[in-house]
């Protein structure tokens, strides 16, 4: 029969809609307003998962985001999502669940037989053995444990959907809407201030859902609270974390309710919320006892049969059997009751109880001073044993519900990620929040208080202060409800265990008994940090939420001392575990980084340039319209620029402006070299070392005017430069004139090199009379290319002679286009990174491989660059002892001895003595085939290097077995007097 | 004390495991000890066994201010490996990961020493070139490295993102030895091992002071009351400096915050250890089923241990972009350890300025892997006075000297490294 | 996430900011010599407690602020302008 | 001599045309046709910078709006001068001038892009990458603040209640809009012509 645990009024579910879904191949039915949960109980199923170890089988324990058991595999293909909590997930139409760790099947399956020798399996029994043989480890043992390992199964595809991840403030942010969150929301939005409201469930309104008698005034205060403009509700939002300086973030589950998400609209939404204050209104869980066959489906926490009647309209069982150590037991069972479930009894452990008259008014049989020793059935319950704990014997009830009330735990999780320290209370046997250090309160049963009515005042009063505290003081009142009468004493009996033979389980989701605590505890793991890593309690999906206080206390009797002594393990977050993609947001796939393009990017796009990532850049690599493949592209574009001319986007370089009468003075400082001499229209190469004399950048930097420089950076370095530059003003030098920011944007910049690139930018350039007189090498002059102004600046990288022009990025590519077209009877080709470094390997210029932060001037030959007087940065350290030792490697050049191409010479090879030698001299740190020596080439660290030259070594690459030999000669395999950049 | 077996281990099941005692032993401080190691994380836990394994010196103490192996040891991502790039290190490292691969047997205690490899991708040439020098280095120190191509990559790990990424993978550098440990199991195997050798392993005592008297250490003030040694080690990790300042010793070190994080647990996905070249991004999966994961620093100086969200958004985007896979999985639990980072990135295992002072910090966040080849270096430069060749180099003098080992060229900057 | 009021800009999140270092040593005069050097560059008291350290305002007004911040609560104390003195509270 | 129009930095794709959600008013973006001079005083230089803008220089967190021109506060005695598109180099160069030797004046118009975000929604979108609390009290019109969207360095000013003028930095202007597009997509956008 359909939905046959449905019950025929009641509850908060839509009956006039049905919902088809399937949970392992059937298909049943539901309505809106149910989780899967409700509609697998409403359809009678019990047996929902597998526990982790033991493959035991397992129920619905609660009725929200703390259930440890009824975990299933949601959907199916690509939107499949393992472990997830039947009890939050939403019931749509379509929905397909599996049960998840069972082989072959929920009903049967293999693996219990785990539970057969389960007494060989105690806590950490891994660590006691599969030592022998050691060989079996990776061979034997640890397959086996991992096959075992894991609950659901991962979808292998990527996710199809998306997420977003968003920013919000207020002034009060209040987590939970029960009564006390929503008085809470609502009296600091009456104040005035920002109020946001999260709400984890899809309803608001948390213990109210419970109670149709404040119906109507859950609906007047959501009415109200919509009506504030500046208060913002957000339901289906958990807050997973509260960091510091008041900071929370929180997930919203956008679509999750919907078999996919709607056009244009995410899966999940994550929030980070900077609340000037916050009340936690986040309620309580209800938590179990522990005594033998705990586990068994069909044992529930007593609040949760009741939220499945009252708010789901389902009976969770036909006849109940309630085992309570507090009121809350006969509140449960009286909603059962009323729901038309019989209650066989209530089995308190109390010797006296309030409500036991009233049960038994209601014709329930109570038994006092009681506990419940085994619980029988095997997929389902079908009974109980209990005995009176005064003495007596045992006797069995029928029945196939155990709701159990342990007593509660306040949800004081975000309060403890602040590193506020928990409270013990003896009357509710529970921590509660202890002073705030961080600007928060928790209100309502949260913070110790119960009812509705109470609960209500207890919000309201939070939610003033906070928009007080907040700087709103202008209060308003507003209705509260009424005292029900129906407010049962929380007081608990601090009752945790029953003694009794057979497996009690203390963490359900990790089969973690009572027994395995107390052998944590012999074996010396008594520190409750030690036992919870010994035995895994509280490290399941769950985190302990319903039972990490029930090992705390286990322990604590083992231990001989009170709960509080003992404590609990540390909250930490993630309240519920939050999706990788929502914490990831839009920042997935491609969007990981945001791209920065040069102003050339489409036309490099629309010429086949192949791009490179550089770090936020891309930057083509070569330029390729036909097959060519390998080398083929990078020697073409490299032998323009030896032999012709060639175009290269050098926009990434770093420029940065620098003003001020004492520009100079400030680079002199910066630079191992002098910059305040430089005559007006000129460029120099500069070099920079960090404090701890390491060279950091290099570049050129030209001279605009008396008090004006421009710098270039490395492309990798500009953001570091410009900002190790305002340090040094800033704090080091603020005496000094100067100001500085960056222009790397402003600047489209391409090179233009090779032996005809005077004779291409001839063609093109206007108002600049490029003669090597008139605009020598290292010259800085402004002209205008095809109607857009440039300024050129004669340096070069390559080798050849160059020209770096540069134009306002929106001129960018009509100027280059122009160069391209002028340079055509030069035969001019524009090249990308991968020419750009062949060349300058070739002609000995240092780069990334070499300014990698190891190296300092003297080890580059740049010693002759560091002037002797005067400060600059990095002077000093550079001097220290092993820094100048000559044993230090150096920068040379190496070429293959064989000029075949065949031996392949690879950056990173070491450099040895003898082909099989093991000691290495130092390393290749860029290798290049050359057009111009047409052989491999490149440059290396080498100890002594430069007094090695012309010796043979040989560069080993054991990782691909290769030796090459090598001989040692100057960096500057091209052109080593410099005279082509001059010519 | 018993032997773990798996025969003991039926025979306790029969008696429903009861039999077992203690795993090590709790006593209370002697007046005086031989030699005294401050710390209880696995440096010093490793430093006291290899003092009495291998140096025969076994009237040592460890004193831990809390319950050993809840600092570093016990919260970090596991990752065990020997892939260094200078000598002064992977020579180092390499000895660690020896003694890891027969820490079991040598304990009597599963650290699930798993060696599933360990893959660094490399997203460009050049960077496929440092991990070359790197891997070169390695080989020709005789430790075992692989560079592989994408499609190499591919076929051992194929949930990563080749194609679609924003940096996309081109192949891996590849230390099939290297592979990740629990990192529970590492402390209390070794606690139990030391113990079994007679070191006492004295927990919630805190040192206050270092007595010394003139140039040379005499002994430690205590929460527990003053105990005297001769020799004393500090090993404790992201507290370097204040144990060392009650010396009157400033170090190269700051203290700064790592990250980790597991997710719910699932069916194994991954069966190798992977970082990301493109950012700062590793993962594994833990025998459990939880996968295991961080990336960098937070970037200033924190004792805070706790997890941030800045960092939270940082790593698990990258983890997103290198296995799409995961998007739809969820992160279970966030924490921080404090680590204790030199200006170079590379420990420190030396003498001080104090005689019979020694101080083994520095780890930075790769300490873990490190835990048996520092305690054994730990231990011979305590007993001989002197330092052994592997840790020639990880001395305090080598910053006033010049003579860094800085792997990634950060420079003086803690955060960086 | 932290929380920085610019003297500026106002609060803002950590992530506009770069962390710069201990910003109670003082880079010594041109000629104190390589000690001076290597205490600067190397040494650090790295208390665990209240600490005065550079942030530089990056994606903001582009100043390096002074910051006195708690290394373990994470509590700021005060944000102080380049050249401003600040004090450290005491505990 | 005047050179001729620019590329637009925010790149091919970023035609007219509407995306993302229909119905309701869409977010509106646009690309404003500016020139952009960064203007740093140096000591002293704050009243020479101010005469030569020729309006009152904003302090922190605030821009100065008349009609199509601002100035932005971006950082201590430094403003970005913004002004509808004339000769290139114009403004800079009379700036500049006018200014004289304590003010460092820096051409921007191409190193920055201003994207004009507009609609009832325009807020929300922006919201959801904005580090900035830019609601009405915290952020009246007037205000501005540079702050990091998405990675980038953004400038924000607000126009009006439902106005926005983004300053970005050039290279990354595409990107911007990428992330944009997104936010955007759940309200609808329609991009708009230059202006
Ligand atoms: C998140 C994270 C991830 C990491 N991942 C890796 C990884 O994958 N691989 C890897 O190799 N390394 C990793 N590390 C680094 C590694 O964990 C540490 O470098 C290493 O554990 C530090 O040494 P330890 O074990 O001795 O430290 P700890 O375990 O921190 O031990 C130090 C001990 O000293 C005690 N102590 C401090 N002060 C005193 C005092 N005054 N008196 C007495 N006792 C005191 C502390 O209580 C503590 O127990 C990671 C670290 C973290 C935090
Ligand atoms: N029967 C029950 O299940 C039950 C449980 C607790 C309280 N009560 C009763 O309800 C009233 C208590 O009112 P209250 O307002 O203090 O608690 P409440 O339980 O009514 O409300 C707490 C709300 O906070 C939400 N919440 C918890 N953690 C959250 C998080 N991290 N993010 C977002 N939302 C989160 C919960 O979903 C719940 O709706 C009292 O009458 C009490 O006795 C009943
Ligand atoms: C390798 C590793 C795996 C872990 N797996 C889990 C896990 O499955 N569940 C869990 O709750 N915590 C797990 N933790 C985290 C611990 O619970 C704990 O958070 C961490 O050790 C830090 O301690 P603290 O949170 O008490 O400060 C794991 C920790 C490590 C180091
Ligand atoms: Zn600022």
């Amino acid at each position: 029969m359909s939905q046959r645990n449905r019950l025929a009024s009641g509850g908060r579910i839509d009956r006039s809609r049905t919902l088809k879904f399937t949970f392992d191949g059937h298909a049943f039915e539901g309505h809106p307003g149910d989780t899967l949960a409700s509609a697998l109980i409403a359809n009678g199923e019990r047996l929902v998962g597998r526990s982790f170890k033991y493959h035991r089988p397992r129920g619905i324990v609660t009725s929200g985001p703390e259930e440890p058991c009824a975990l299933v595999q949601l959907r199916a293909g690509a939107r499949q999502e393992p472990n997830t909590r039947a009890t939050v997930a939403e019931l749509f139409d379509g929905l397909v669940a599996t049960s998840q760790n069972r082989w072959p099947s929920l009903a049967v399956d293999i693996a219990s037989i785990n539970s057969l020798v389960g007494r060989f399996l105690p806590a950490g029994f891994y660590y006691k053995t599969f030592m022998w043989p050691a060989s079996f480890w990776e061979k034997v043992y640890e397959p086996l444990i991992r096959r075992a390992a894991g609950l659901g199964k991962a979808a292998m595809e990527p996710d199809p959907d998306e997420y977003e991840t968003v920013h919000a403030h207020c002034d009060v942010l209040v987590v939970g809407s029960g009564a006390a969150g929503l008085a809470a929301a609502r009296a600091a939005g009456a104040a005035g201030a920002r109020v946001i409201l999260a709400e984890q469930d899809f309803e608001m309104g948390g213990g109210l859902l419970l109670e149709p008698q404040h119906e109507a005034w859950r609906r007047s205060m959501l009415e109200a609270l919509s009506a504030i403009p500046d208060v913002r509700l957000l339901p289906r939002t958990s807050v997973f974390g509260f960091y510091e300086h008041d900071v929370l973030g929180a997930i919203e589950r956008v679509s999750d309710h919907l078999p996919v998400p709607p056009d244009h609209q995410v899966r999940q939404r994550r929030w980070t919320i900077r609340a000037r204050q916050t009340v936690l209104a986040t309620g309580a869980t209800e938590r179990p006892i522990a005594f033998p066959n705990n586990d068994r489906p069909g044992v529930m926490l007593a609040s949760a049969a009741m939220t499945y009647a009252r708010r789901f309209g389902v009976a969770a069982g036909e006849r109940a059997i309630v085992f309570a150590n507090n009121d809350g037991g006969y509140e449960s069972a009286f909603a059962l009751q009323d729901a038309g479930v019989a209650v066989a009894a209530i089995i308190d452990v109390r010797n006296k109880a309030k409500g036991a008259d009233a049960a038994r008014d209601r014709g329930i049989v109570v038994r006092l001073g009681s506990e419940v020793t085994n619980v029988h059935g095997g997929r389902s319950v079908s009974g109980a044993t209990i005995r009176s704990r005064n003495g007596g014997g045992e006797r069995t009830i029928d029945g196939d519900l155990l709701c159990v009330a342990g007593g509660w735990n306040p949800a004081v999780y975000l309060a403890s990620h602040t590193r506020a320290r928990l409270r013990w209370d003896g009357g509710l046997s529970a921590f509660l929040p202890g002073t705030p250090v961080q600007a928060e309160r928790s209100a309502g049963t949260a913070a110790g208080v119960f009812g509705i009515a109470r609960c209500a005042a207890d919000g309201a009063k939070a939610g003033l202060e906070a928009a007080s505290a907040a700087g709103f003081r202008d209060s308003k009142a507003f209705d509260l409800p009424a005292p029900d009468g129906g407010d049962a004493d929380p007081k608990v009996e601090a009752f945790w265990e029953v003694k009794a033979k057979g497996k009690s389980f203390v963490d359900l989701q990790n089969d973690v008994t009572a027994d395995d605590i107390r052998l944590a505890h012999r074996e010396g793991y008594t520190h409750i940090e030690h036992a919870k890593r010994y035995t895994t309690h509280s490290m399941a999906t769950d985190q302990g939420r319903t039972s990490g206080l029930l090992g705390s206390a286990v322990l604590a009797e083992a231990r001989g001392e009170t709960v509080q002594k003992v404590g609990m393990p540390t909250y930490r977050p993630y309240v519920t575990p939050v999706s990788w993609g929502g914490f990831a947001g839009r920042e997935a796939g491609h969007h990981l980084a945001p791209v920065r393009r040069t102003p050339l990017h489409h036309w490099h796009i629309r010429n086949h340039g192949i791009f490179l990532e550089t770090g936020l850049w891309l930057r083509p690599l070569y330029y390729s319209a036909t097959r060519e493949t390998g080398w083929d592209p990078i020697l073409r574009e490299a032998r323009a620029v030896r032999q012709n001319v060639g175009i290269c986007d050098v926009s990434t370089l770093g420029k940065i402006d620098i003003q001020g009468r004492d520009a100079g003075t400030f680079l002199d400082r910066l630079y191992t070299n002098t910059f305040s001499t430089l005559a007006v229209g000129k460029a120099r190469y500069g070099l920079m070392l960090r404090e701890d004399g390491m060279v950091f950048d290099d570049g050129t930097t030209s001279r605009l005017s008396e008090t004006r420089y421009l710098m270039t950076t490395t492309t990798a370095k500009a953001a570091e430069v410009l900002a190790h530059m305002e340090f040094l003003h800033q704090t080091v030098w603020p005496e000094l004139d100067v100001r500085t920011c960056t222009v790397t944007d402003q600047w489209a910049q391409m090179s233009v090199a090779g032996p005809k690139a005077r004779l291409a930018l001839q063609g093109c350039v206007e108002g600049l009379d490029l003669g090597n007189e008139a605009f020598p090498f290292m010259g800085v002059g402004d002209a205008r290319i095809a109607g857009c102004p440039v300024r050129l600046y004669r340096v070069s990288f390559s080798g050849e002679m160059a020209y770096e022009v540069a134009t306002p990025a929106g001129y960018g590519e009509r100027v280059w286009e122009a160069i391209l077209e002028a340079g055509k009877p030069q035969g001019i080709v524009p090249y990308g990174l991968e020419a750009l470094g062949l060349l300058r390997i070739e002609k000995g210029h240092v780069a990334g491989p070499e300014l990698n932060g190891q190296t300092t001037a003297k080890d580059l030959g740049f010693e002759k660059m560091m002037k002797k007087k005067g400060d600059f940065i990095g002077r000093v350290s550079a001097e220290r002892p092993a820094l100048v030792s000559p044993d230090r490697p150096r920068l040379v050049g190496i070429r293959a001895v064989d000029p075949s191409f065949e031996k392949r010479l690879r950056g990173g090879a070491h450099l040895v003595e003898k082909p099989d030698s093991k000691k290495s001299l130092g390393w290749a740190t860029s290798i290049t085939r050359s057009v111009e020596l047409e052989r491999w080439l490149g440059l290396a660290m080498i100890r002594q290097g430069p007094e090695r030259i012309g010796q043979r070594l040989y560069a080993t690459y054991p990782l691909k077995n290769e030796v090459v030999e090598v001989e040692i000669c100057s960096p500057h395999h091209v052109d080593p007097e410099n005279l082509r950049v001059r010519a | 004390m018993s032997k773990y077996s798996v025969f003991r281990l039926i025979s306790e099941g029969l008696r429903g495991q009861t039999g077992w005692g203690r795993a090590w032993r709790d006593p209370d401080p002697k007046p005086a000890y031989d030699v005294i190691i401050i710390g209880g994380g696995g440096h010093g836990l490793a430093s006291a066994y290899y003092l009495a394994r291998t140096q025969g010196i076994t009237n040592v103490a460890v004193l831990e201010r809390g319950q050993i192996g809840l600092g570093n040891v016990g919260r970090n991502t596991t990752i065990v490996r020997s892939n260094y790039l200078f000598p002064e290190n992977n020579l180092f490292y390499e000895k660690s990961l020896q003694l890891w691969e027969g820490l079991e047997q040598d304990l009597n205690f599963n650290v699930m020493m798993s060696q599933r490899g360990v893959i660094n991708l490399y997203h460009s040439d050049s960077q496929r070139d440092a991990y070359a020098r790197r891997g070169n280095s390695m080989r020709l120190n005789g430790i075992d490295a692989e560079l592989l191509d994408r499609e190499q990559v591919r076929a051992m790990v194929p949930i990563l993102d080749f194609d679609n990424a924003r940096f996309p993978i081109q192949g891996g550098l590849l230390q099939r030895r290297g592979g990740t440990a629990r990192h529970d199991a590492v402390a209390w195997g070794l606690a139990r091992g030391a113990d079994r050798l007679g070191v006492d392993i004295i927990q919630n005592c805190e040192v206050t002071g270092i007595r010394r008297d003139g140039d040379r250490v005499v002994g430690v003030e205590t929460t527990r009351g003053y105990i005297a040694a001769p020799k004393v080690g500090i090993a404790v990790a992201g507290h370097t400096s204040q144990v060392a300042a009650m010396a009157g010793i400033r170090l190269p070190v700051e203290s700064h915050l790592l990250q980790a994080f597991v997710s719910e647990s699932v069916k194994p996905v991954l069966d190798h250890v992977v970082t990301f070249g493109a950012g700062h991004f590793y993962i594994s999966q833990s025998d459990k089923g939880g996968l295991v994961f961080g990336g960098g620093l937070d970037g200033y100086n924190s004792f805070s241990q706790r997890g941030t969200l800045p960092e939270a958004e940082h790593v698990i985007s990258e983890g997103v972009a290198m296995i799409p896979m995961l998007s739809r999985l969820r992160v279970l639990r966030q924490w921080a350890g404090v680590m204790d980072m030199t200006f170079d990135g590379t420990p420190l295992i030396c003498k001080t300025p104090v005689r019979g002072l020694y101080v083994n910090g520095g780890w930075c966040y790769g300490g873990f892997k490190a835990v048996p080849g520092s305690g054994w270096c730990f231990a011979h430069t305590i007993a001989k006075d002197e330092p052994h060749a592997f840790n020639a180099a990880m001395t305090i003098e080598r910053f006033r000297d010049g003579a860094m080992v800085d792997e990634k060229g950060a420079g003086p900057f803690p955060w960086l490294h | 996430m932290l929380r920085i009021n610019c003297p500026f800009c106002g609060i803002r999140d950590e992530a506009e900011f770069k962390f710069g270092g201990d910003a109670s040593v003082k880079r010594p005069p041109a000629d104190a010599g390589a000690e001076a050097f290597y205490l600067y560059a190397y040494e650090r008291d790295n208390p665990k407690g209240w600490y005065v350290e550079w942030w530089h305002h990056v994606a903001g007004c582009r100043q390096w602020l002074k910051v006195v911040r708690h290394t373990v609560t994470h509590d700021i104390a005060q944000v102080a302008k380049a050249g401003d003195a600040v004090s450290v509270p005491q505990s | 001599m005047s050179a001729p129009e620019r590329l637009s930095p925010f790149g091919p794709e970023f035609t007219p045309g509407r995306h993302g959600a229909s119905g309701g008013s869409p977010v509106t973006l646009a690309e404003r046709k500016v020139d952009i001079v960064q203007v740093m005083a140096g000591r002293g230089g704050d009243a020479a910078a101010a005469s030569a803008v020729g309006s009152v220089l904003p302090g922190p967190g605030k821009a100065e709006i008349a009609g199509s021109s601002m100035t932005v506060w971006i950082q201590p005695s430094g403003w970005l001068v913004i002004r509808p598109r004339a000769e290139e180099g114009a403004l800079a160069r009379t700036l500049a001038s006018a200014a004289g030797d304590s003010v460092a004046v820096v051409d921007q118009g191409h190193g920055r892009s201003v994207l004009r975000l507009s609609g009832p929604k325009a807020g929300d979108a922006l919201a959801k990458g904005s580090r900035v609390d830019l609601h009405a009290r915290a952020f009246p019109p007037g205000s501005a603040a540079t702050t990091s969207i998405d990675h980038m360095t953004v400038t924000i000013v607000k126009v009006d209640a439902s106005t926005f003028d983004l300053v970005l930095p050039g290279n990354f202007s595409e990107a911007f809009v990428d992330w944009l597009r997104m936010a955007a997509a759940e309200f609808g956008y329609e991009i708009g012509r230059p202006a």
